[in-house]
Order: C-alpha cells, then structure tokens, then sequence
C-alpha cells in the first residue's frame, strides 16, 4: 500500500483555512497621522469640547511645570513630566464616560488628575510618601504603573470583567513607545483582541524611552501598524493636536463600548521636558529637535483655533491662565506641608490580616519607635 | 440532602471538587488558563467546569502566562476571583513578574483598597517522570515574596478545603499541588466535604517522641514512611505537615520541636536558598535551648531538575531521611 | 505673554515624523497561502531537490511512527508527533546551509534529525535520558527548546553575533501557533527587526495549542500578519506542501543571507497525532476534521507530483521506503538498550567547577550509591 | 607605564572601569540593555563605553528585559561574553523565564557543551529614596537557582575585582550592584586594578572576638559601622563579608564562628525566605557546639519594599544589629 492510498486521495487543493478570510486593509492605520486642528475637520469640532480641552490642556502645563519645580525644592522626589504631550493627556481623560476605567502609567499623572483624582494625591507615589496615593475605584483610575506595560493585561481584564458582568465600560490603557517593546504589550493586545474585550490602547508616540529614540525601539512602518496582527484596528494620530487625539479616542471608545472590540492609538507627540528631572536630554537629543517641536506645541495648536474662530479672546486665556494658577498655588502650598506617615502602616496592608510573622515585626519596629521617642538615641 | 458512603477519592478529584463548589457558590469565581476548558486541563483536574459553568467562566485563554496572571489581575480589580491555573511549575515563570511586582503587591500598594483575591494554582514538583522543565520545585520563589500566601496540600481533604480557603480568601494564594499525589487516593465524602480549613495551621499528622520531621506537600508521605521505618532503629518520629509556607505555623512547629528536642526538614526543594534554611534557622531561633542538634535538612540537591532517569537519586527519600536522622547526635542523650 | 508667544509661531503643519514613510504593503502576506505542488509553479521545481523532500519525508514519517510505537512500549517517556507537519520539518532543515543553525522547539525532532542530528541523540529528552543529547554545535542545531517561544530570542541572538562578527550565518527559528501568543514571541521579532538580523521565523500553525484552537489564540488575518508591525516581511505558505515550504524558506533564508533582515513565514499545516502519546485528542476535535487534513497530506501532495512527472516510480518509492525502514530498524534496536546514566553527572555540569556545596552533595550521593552497592537495602 | 598616584574613586567609576579593561582585553565581550549606549546608563555605569568600542558593542535594546537576556543567550552560543544590564532590580523580574530556564540551565542541559558566560548586572537594593520598584533586594531568587553565581560587591576595589571575574566567567553570574554605595568612595588607583577576585572567598572585614556579623553588599558598611558602635558597648565584633553568595565560603564563615560562637546574619532583603534563613541553618549545621546562642537575623522587614520616605524604618540599621547583638545571650557565658 502507497502512502498515498493510505492517507487518501490526492486533492491538489489549497489547505483547509485556520482563520476565516479577513481583509487586514481596515485595520492598517493612514499612512499619515490624523489631524483636525489647521484642517478642515476643525470646523466641524464641537466649540464646548475645544474650549474644555483648551482648560484642561492650560491646567496640565501649569502643573507640569509646578511639579518640577517642586522637584528642585525638594518637595517631590521625582516627576516624569508630560510637558509637550498634554493633548494626550487631557483627551485622554475626557474621551471617557465616569464609569469607564483609566489605566495610566507613571507618566501619566495629568490623565489622572484630569479624571478627578486629587492632584495632590496623584503625586503621592512620586512624592516618596506612599505608592498610590487615592483610592482607585473612586474615579476609576488604576494605581500609576511603573513596570512597563504591566498596567495594559490589567486593563484588558478589568474590561472583559466589565462586559461579562452586562457593564457597558471602556478600559483605556496608556503606555509609551519603549512600551510596545515589552511582552505584555503583545500579549494584552492579543487578549483583548481574542476576548473582544471594550479595551483602548493609547500609545504615545513621544520618540524616546529615556534616551533610546524609536529608531532603536521599531523597524515598523508605525507603531499603529501592530494592530493588524492582533486582528484590531490601528490608528495613527497627531498626539499635539488635542481636537483629533479626541476624536479618535471617543470613536475607540464608542467602537468598544457597543462590542465592536479593542483598538490600538498611536499618537505621535514629543515630551519637551527631560524624562524626569533627574535625567539629562541633553546627552541624547540636541536643541533642534527640541525647538521644532516646540513649534508644533499642543496649546498653540489649539488656542490658535480657538482665536480663529471667534472661541478665545484675551479673557479667556487669562481665565485659563487663573485657573491654572490657582490650582498650582493649592498644589504647592499642600505639597509644601510634610505628609503625616505611620511606619506602623508598613505592616497593616501586606495582607487583609497580618500574619504571626508580620505581627511579631510589627511589635518589634513599634518597640523601637517607643523606645526612640522616650530617650535618647542610642 | 442524601447521604452518600465515604468513598475513595484521588487528590486531583477533591481540587476540581473544590473549584466546582466554589463556583456553584459564588458568581465571582473564574477558572482561567491553558487547556482548562474543553480539555479540563493537561491534569484533567478541572474537567468538567466549562461544561457546567460555560467557557465565561471556565475559559481557555490564549498561551500567555504573563497575560493569563494580568488580564487576571484587572478582573480581580473588578470584582471577580479568578482562579489562574500555571501548567507546570516552569510555566509560572513568564508571569514572574506579574506575580511579584503587582499581585504580591496590589493591596499593599493601594493601602487595602483594591485587594487582589487571585488563586494561582501550580502542579509543581518532581517524581512523575516528567521531561525538563515540569518537575521544578518553585516555592522558594513565593515564600520570598511578601503578599503572597503559598499552600501545598499533602492530602485529599486538604487538597479540598485548602484550596476552598484559598479561592476564598481575599489575599492572592500560590496554591502547589504536588503532582505526584493527583492520583493519591484516601477516603473522602465529596458529598460532605470537609469544612474549609483556615489557611496558616500546621498538623502533626503523626505523634513521636524522638525526633520531628518538618514537611509539607509531596514530602509528607515520604516523612510518613520513612517514621514507619524509623521504628525499626528504634526511633519515634513525629511529622508535621506545614500546609502552607506563609503564613508559617510557628506555633505548632516549635511545640513539635521542643518536645522532641530534635528535627529535620525535609522537601524535594533544592536545599541551598530553599525553604529549609529559612524553617531551620526559625526553629533553632525559637527552641535552641531545647535542641540536642542542630536542625538537619533533608532536600534536592542544588541542581537543575534532573531527567526522569536519575530522579530518583534526587528526591529526597526514606534512606535519606533516616540517615540525617540518624545524624542528630543521639550520644549526646545518654 | 500668551502660551502661543512662549512657545514659538504656529504650524499648522503634520507633527514631524518619528518614522520614515515606509508602504506597509510589501510586507504583508498573501490572502492565499503559497503553493506550488498541484500549480503551474511546480514545472519549475528541481526535481534533485523534490526527490531529497520526497525521501525526507518517508523517512520522518516513519520516525514519527516508530517513536510513537516506542512510547507504547515505555522505552521513550513522551513523544510530540510531527505526523502531517512533515514538509515544514524537512524543508526547514533542508532550507539551511550547513553553517546555519537551527532552533528547534520540542515538536521538532525530525528537523534536528534531518540536520544531521543521531536519530537516537535526538530523543534524549524524551527519552528521559539526559537533557539534550547531543552536541549543539556540532550541526548548529540548539537543543529542543520546551518553554514555548523561549528559542526565538536566542536565534535572533545567535544570528546577530554572527553578523557583528562577519560570518554569513542563518538561524531559522520554529515556533507552535500557540507559541505566538507569548511575549517572548514579540520581543524576539521586535529584536530581529530593529538589528536586523539574518533571522528567519516559521510559525506551524497547526490549528491547535494543545486543544486549543486558532480562533481562541488569535483574531488577527493570519499569524504572518503580525510581520508589518515588525516592520519584517509576512509570508503565508501551505504547510504542507514541501516544494512550496522550501522555496519560501530558501527565498527567507536568502535574504537574510544578504543583509536583507529577518521574515516571518507562517505555515498552514496539521498534526494528524495528538498534542502527544499522552494527550487525547478526541476530546477537542472531530475525526472529519482529521479526515479533511488527511486529504491534504504532505507525502500524498509530493508523490503525486513527482509520479505525475515521471521523477518516481514503484522502485522509487520503494527505495524510500526501505531506506525509511532501515532507519527505523536502527532506532528501535537502539533505543531497546538502556542508555548508560552516571548518577554522579548530576553535578558535573551545574557550573565549570562544582561549588564546594556540589562537591558535598557529590560525596554525600557516592557513599549512598556506594553503600547501596555494598550492602542490602536497609 | 606610568605611575599614578592613588586616588579616590567611586564604585560605580570602578564598574564602568571594570568593564571597559574586559572589553579592552577580549573582543568577545559585549554590553547591552536599555540606555546602556548613548545615555551611558541611568547610574553612568556604562559611561563612554559606547563612544570607545562603538555601539556594535556597547548597544542600546530596545526596551524588553527578556529580550535583552533571551537574545544574550544566543550571542553567547555564539562565542560572545554579553553583559547585560537590568535597569533597577524590579525591572529584571520579565527576564525571570529566560535567567530560569534557560541562562542557569544551559550549561548543565547540553552536559557542559554550552556554557553561557553571561553577565547580568543588576543594580540592586534600596536607600536610595527610589519610588516603588526601584529598590527590591531580589538576591533571595538568584540563590535558589541552581547554576547561577551570585555576587554582591560592598567595596569600590571588590566592586572592579568581582566584576571583572564575573566577565571572565565561563558561567552565568548574577552581578548585584548595590545602588547605594554606587558613589560611594575609596582610595583606588585605576590605573593599577586589583588582580581579578577569584568569585568564592568571602573575607573579613574587620577582626572581633565576641560575635560574628555575617553580610554583603550594602550592609557591609552598615556592620563595620555597627562594630565601631558595639566597642561601646563592650563587644569586639567580627564582620564577615561574603561577596558571593553562590558560591558560599562555608569556610571562612564557619572558621569565623567558630572563633566567636555567635553570629548575626544582616542583609536588606526581607527575612523570611531570604538569605539569612540559609546562612543561618548553615552555620548551625557547622557550628552547633560553639555556639552560645542561635544565629540571629537582622533584615528587611517582610513587606513590600516600603515608599522612600518610610524606607529608614524598613532597612536593617546599626542599632537593630546591636539590638540582635545584645540577644545572643551573654549571660550564658559568666
Ligand atoms: C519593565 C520595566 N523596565 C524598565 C523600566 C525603566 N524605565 C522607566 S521609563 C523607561 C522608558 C519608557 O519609555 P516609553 O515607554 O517610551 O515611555 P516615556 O517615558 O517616553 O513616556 C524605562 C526604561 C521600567 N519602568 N519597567
Ligand atoms: C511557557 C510554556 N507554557 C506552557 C507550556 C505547555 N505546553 C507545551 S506545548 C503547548 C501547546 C503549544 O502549542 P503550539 O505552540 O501551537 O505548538 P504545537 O504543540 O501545536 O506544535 C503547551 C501549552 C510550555 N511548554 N511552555
Ligand atoms: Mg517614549
Ligand atoms: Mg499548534
């Protein structure tokens, strides 16, 4: 007997297909970044949003800046500043409805405070006092996350949580260009797209993780362009031009919230700042590159619209301003009083009762603490 | 109710028993991995949960364990319980980091707002022939790492009411279920199922004057047998059976201790960084007044697993342990 | 000053770009999966190389068999069957050049054993033997790797070590459907894309992880789309049609030969086994689904067209045959002897010089195994 | 050559140099990881590597930890010497399955065919006021990895002797860079390196008749400071430095027990399955009729890494020590 006969008749056919036919041509981003502002679309933008994200985008300046300079008084410990990638920032928090979930990274403490977390308490992690600093299910926004696209299988989860509850929330997920690198970027992508779970995936583009430029990072045609090997859409967006990142991510979110799955966002940005005050940009990109994208600022982008179109005169800007400012003198003047810390809550919170181990030390350091505050110093 | 005879059951039986009720009991609980649906997982010890749950709450996810122990986590944060299966101990490994830096830590991280109550269930261990990579022994990893508990059943109605208290507790659990006792069988009424026992309790499994042996999970039967065969040489051995690892039953061990005045710890664990340092060294902080000889350990050696041929000479078996206990300076009593 | 004067004139211009404009198109698959067995392509196929294939495959087929006997009769501890994905294998070591290197995961025993690998060294660790049982520099081929998806990065590795030193060298590196979900997948791709090493990846999709199916592992078009999010080629090729695997590979390994960077090929084939001797299949898929693939089978594929084409006859096949039996023969033979273990290589290889922790433990097993020798069993 | 006088430097200068004189030496050594190129790396350890040997050599990765170690394995079948720097402590759990399975196992899978002599620097530890993430002391998983080195450098001279060893190593080391001596200084002179440390010996710091305090890395100085305060108090204390933990010089630590008949182990990393446990039952195990008192443990408290400005009450410190000092029972000797 011929192997032929035993495994059946010849059929010179195509092999039997694992994935149904699926033309990948929807899911390929624009060849160029999506664009509202200076366009055409512009006119068609609702005057209410752009003035809101013009607010948000003023407050997000102001308290990028007061957050550094707390840094140089020694008052925060560290603050990675998304100074030039506030549209991201802001559209991001504003594209979502309250009961959506917002899972931002370490950078992105403005989405956050934009979202309705106390911007003080928003600083808590990077002030050194505790790692998170409100409670999460408050304003539904998940702890800052500093391991690189841990934050984005958390998101995916909560999500498909969510719709197999019946809950129509939107999981939006931010994570930086060096983040598309990790593992969990593929996998959480993957996840969602499986799972069709109401998930939206904000990459910021800014060109840098710390000092490795893209370049280093991707040989992908953008990064957007990963989103057809999950099976989801990518699209690709002027992440300074606050009135499209909006529009994008609304759409996501509205495509997700009616069932239609996750998306992947890029937007392409710039962070003006260093990665955080600690690091030093100078040793990686020169002026120029800088100053370019200082020309293609997010609140210039904006308030010019706004002019134009009758939307912003002097009063306005100025209420921005004093708004903005008010709420850095808040900022500065409560981040000025030292936080109130209780060593004993080292031990409350490892696990919802503290184990005999656990009780025992904390006896121990409360000894020491007593013995402390009685006499001397050894 | 009817009443149905005790009737034997093997260990892998009284784990799927106890997701089965704990999902019949409360909506919150997902099972969640690798083969865990249709196939009821490479152990089969979750067969049949996808049948009568559904694949929403049995699901078989994608091969990614980092993104089966995250997606777990952000469901964990909206409220369900998810029971994450690991399909052999090497496996976990890709979710290391998931494990330690968020599930270990989310609670503390959040000052008790946003508990993470996920089940991390890992065959682990050796002696089952396995080729490389299944057969590890990864407690070491979880002990070392604050927020987690870590249990390890050694017996069908542990293997049950364990696991319950784990899918129960609010607390992530690092649940090893020693593969080689799946197929151990005991009597066991899976219509009256033990009680959950709370998490964190030692048991003298065997009462002895001479000497105890500390263990837990795939070594208690070992320990057992090999205090059989001490009677020989004269020795009365007490075995206790940890049941978990953290939280860590002082109590009950150093009573053991002192009463006997002599111990050996024995796992299949390698020895040097493994879980007997830490159990010696707490033994002889708390009894050493008490202590004829300095706590011995009986463990792997600090090797790879090695391949199914020689695994034999790895385990730590009943020769093993008497020749350590044999080393505990019993001159010195008389 | 307004924020618009601070921050320079505005641009109503695109934000400048991160990447160079690259046409995604190029790097995308067909819709089709390539073929060249049944199609006009096949006129042009070398008949030298059809008739290598012809007997590759025999002969794997026969070692698939012979294994899975083996298990039966307990001499080899597990054995993951290639049977239906046999073009893959051979083609794959026959796309290499002899200073190639191959990275196999644990599926993929007849590709190490077309290389040149000892039948028998080849089962080593699923024989339960040792670890590996053969010297991976010997024939380039790294050891079977178990932790899916582990092998990628180490072939990415490999192959950018031997560019940075000048060497010529290909490392083709086999992965599962379900090995693509992992996020060691990504970051191998992600390396080999951005280094652009002479890498190639091929993916046999199977339909199955296990008893998972395509369909709960990935929603995208195909597995070789994820390729552009690489900014890497995709290619889609019929699994099971060794002339069309070959020159897709051969092509792959070409180009990355010549500097062209690395390519991802997915692989649309089928185990006609289960998952492995201890896995029952039944339990995930219907025998018709196995009946459909059986009329796809590889061996069936070839022989056709080289009997269409007058390259085989009855003498031929029965060469193939018999050399396929000689084979087996030897391996059976030779896997009936116990290998010879030392149990005091336990220690040997942990470290270039045994720790003096290992020298105890040594000492500790040699007076135990020299104990056991003397006297009875206590 | 000319002479140069001796002159301070840091320990992270000694690193930086440690590296450049092996990459000087051997074309075959190769550094890589995130930032580690252009930047020179987020502590300037890997300052001007880049620029002298070009970045085909001292390269930048993109930004995935498992990548990074994943494809050093492959270069080192290759024949190359990849250092790999993990950014901070936390930051290397990703590569956990790689460093595992494969990077400690290489070697012993292919019966000594494969080595892999791979470096993977980590800076670890706290004390340096770094937010969550950036200060774990992760050594505890290391240990318990057969076919891994361990080794912790507390001094600017051992920082270079140690590194240079762990290069020149035909096996994985695991090279924990203690963050907070970083700019620590010493008189050093760099133009004259130490001989290369031979991976294995630890040393004594500080000679002592009373009790012995066994340590590494950041809590080297933390001990000798301890033993200057303890001449207060009336103890000469011994301060045994270990500089590796795999492997362990049972000898020196055991001798030095010996002499004083009492130990305490300090380390940062939290204690419960920690290093402590093992040195602790290993000394006992040796030592158990020359001790006065049980080995002590003086650690990092089992939580979490705690937030900066808390992390004071978390880190072993001079008075704790004392504080364990005055436990070791010296009543027992009038
Ligand atoms: C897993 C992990 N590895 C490394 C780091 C250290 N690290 C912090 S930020 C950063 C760069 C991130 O770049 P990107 O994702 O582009 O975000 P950006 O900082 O530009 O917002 C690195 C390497 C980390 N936080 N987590
Ligand atoms: C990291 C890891 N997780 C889980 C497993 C267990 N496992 C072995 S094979 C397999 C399925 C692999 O499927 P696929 O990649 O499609 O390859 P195939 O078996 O079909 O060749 C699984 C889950 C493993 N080997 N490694
Ligand atoms: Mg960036
Ligand atoms: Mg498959």
């Amino acid at each position: 007997m011929t192997v032929m006969e035993q495994r059946g008749a010849y059929r010179p056919s195509p092999p039997p297909a694992w994935q149904p036919r699926m033309d990948p041509a929807p899911l390929l981003p624009d060849a160029e970044p999506y664009r509202v502002l200076g366009t055409e679309a512009a006119a068609k933008a609702d005057p209410g949003l752009l003035r809101r994200l013009y607010a948000g985008l003023v407050r997000g300046r102001r308290y990028n800046a007061q957050a550094t300079a707390l840094t140089k008084q020694g008052r925060l410990a560290v603050y990675p500043s998304s100074t030039g990638q506030e549209a991201c920032e802001i559209a991001a928090a504003l594209a979502l409805e309250e009961r959506d979930w917002l899972f931002p990274s370490y950078r992105d403490t403005l989405a956050a405070v934009a979202r309705g977390v106390d911007p003080v308490a928003a600083l808590t992690l990077l002030r050194g006092d505790w790692h998170t600093g409100y409670d999460p299910h408050e304003h539904r926004v998940a702890p800052l996350c500093t391991p690189l696209a841990t934050q984005l299988p958390h998101a995916v989860g909560l999500a498909h949580a969510a719709r197999l509850k019946g809950d129509d929330v939107v999981a939006l997920a931010m994570v930086g260009d060096g983040g598309t690198s990790e593992g969990d970027f593929h996998e959480a992508l993957n996840f969602a797209a499986v799972w069709q779970a109401p998930v939206v995936f904000l990459v910021q583009n800014n060109g840098f993780a710390i000092s490795v430029p893209l370049a280093k990072q991707t040989a992908a045609p953008s990064l957007a362009h990963k989103a057809v090997g999950y099976g989801m859409p990518g699209r690709l967006v002027d992440g300074n031009d606050a009135a499209a990142v909006h529009e994008v991510l609304s759409d996501a979110v509205r495509h997700a919230r009616a069932g239609g799955g996750p998306t992947l966002i890029e937007a392409i940005t710039y962070r003006i700042d260093a990665h955080t005050n600690a690091d030093d940009a100078t040793r990686y990109r020169g002026d120029s590159e800088v100053d370019t994208w200082r020309g293609h600022d997010p609140i210039a982008l904006l308030e010019h619209e706004l002019t134009e179109r009758g939307l912003l005169d002097e009063a306005g800007k100025q209420a921005a301003r004093d708004a903005a400012e008010a709420m850095a003198a808040d900022l500065r003047e409560r981040m000025n009083q030292d936080p109130a810390l209780d060593p004993m809550d080292l031990f409350t919170h490892v696990y919802a009762e503290p184990t005999p181990q656990l009780r025992e030390q904390r006896d121990q350091l409360q000894a020491e603490l007593d013995a402390e505050s009685e006499g001397p110093h050894r | 109710m009817t009443t149905v005879a005790v009737k034997p059951a093997t260990m892998a039986q009284a784990l799927t028993r106890a997701m089965r009720d704990a999902m019949a009991d409360d909506p919150t609980v997902h099972v969640m991995g690798e083969d865990v649906g249709t196939l009821g997982g490479v152990f089969r010890v979750t067969d049949g949960l996808a049948k009568e749950f559904g694949e929403d709450r049995c699901t078989d996810t994608p091969l990614a364990e980092a993104g089966i122990l995250g997606t777990a986590v952000g469901m964990a944060m909206y409220g369900l319980r998810p029971v994450v299966e690991m399909q052999f101990d090497a496996f976990a490994y890709p979710a290391f980091e998931q494990l330690i830096s968020h599930v270990a830590r989310m609670r503390n991280r959040t000052r008790g707002k946003m508990p993470l109550p996920i089940t991390v269930r890992v065959p682990y261990g050796g002696g089952i022939g396995g080729v490389e990579h299944h057969s590890d022994s990864s407690e070491a990893y979880y002990m070392a790492t604050p927020g987690l508990h870590v249990v390890a059943p050694a017996t069908v109605a542990d293997a049950y009411g364990l696991l319950r208290a784990a899918i129960a507790s609010d607390d992530p659990v690092v649940f090893l279920e020693p593969k080689r006792l799946y197929w151990s069988k005991d009597s066991w009424n899976p219509e009256d199922p033990q009680t959950v026992e709370p998490i964190g309790r030692a048991v003298v499994r065997r009462s002895g004057r001479s000497a105890t042996l500390i263990t837990y999970g795939p070594s208690v039967p070992v320990c057992l047998e090999a205090a059989e065969a001490a009677r020989e040489e004269g020795w009365d051995l007490e075995v206790v059976d940890l049941r978990s690892l953290v939280p860590f039953d002082d109590e009950t061990v150093a009573a053991s201790v002192r009463r006997t005045g002599r111990a050996v710890v024995v796992h299949e664990s390698g020895g040097f960084g493994g879980p007997g340092g830490e159990i010696a060294a707490r033994v002889t902080e708390r009894c050493f007044h008490h202590l004829e000889a300095p706590v011995l350990r009986v463990a792997g050696f600090d090797i790879p697993y090695p391949p199914p041929m020689l695994e034999r000479h790895h385990l730590p078996g009943v020769d093993r342990i008497l020749d350590a206990v044999g080393r505990l300076q019993w001159e010195a009593e008389s």
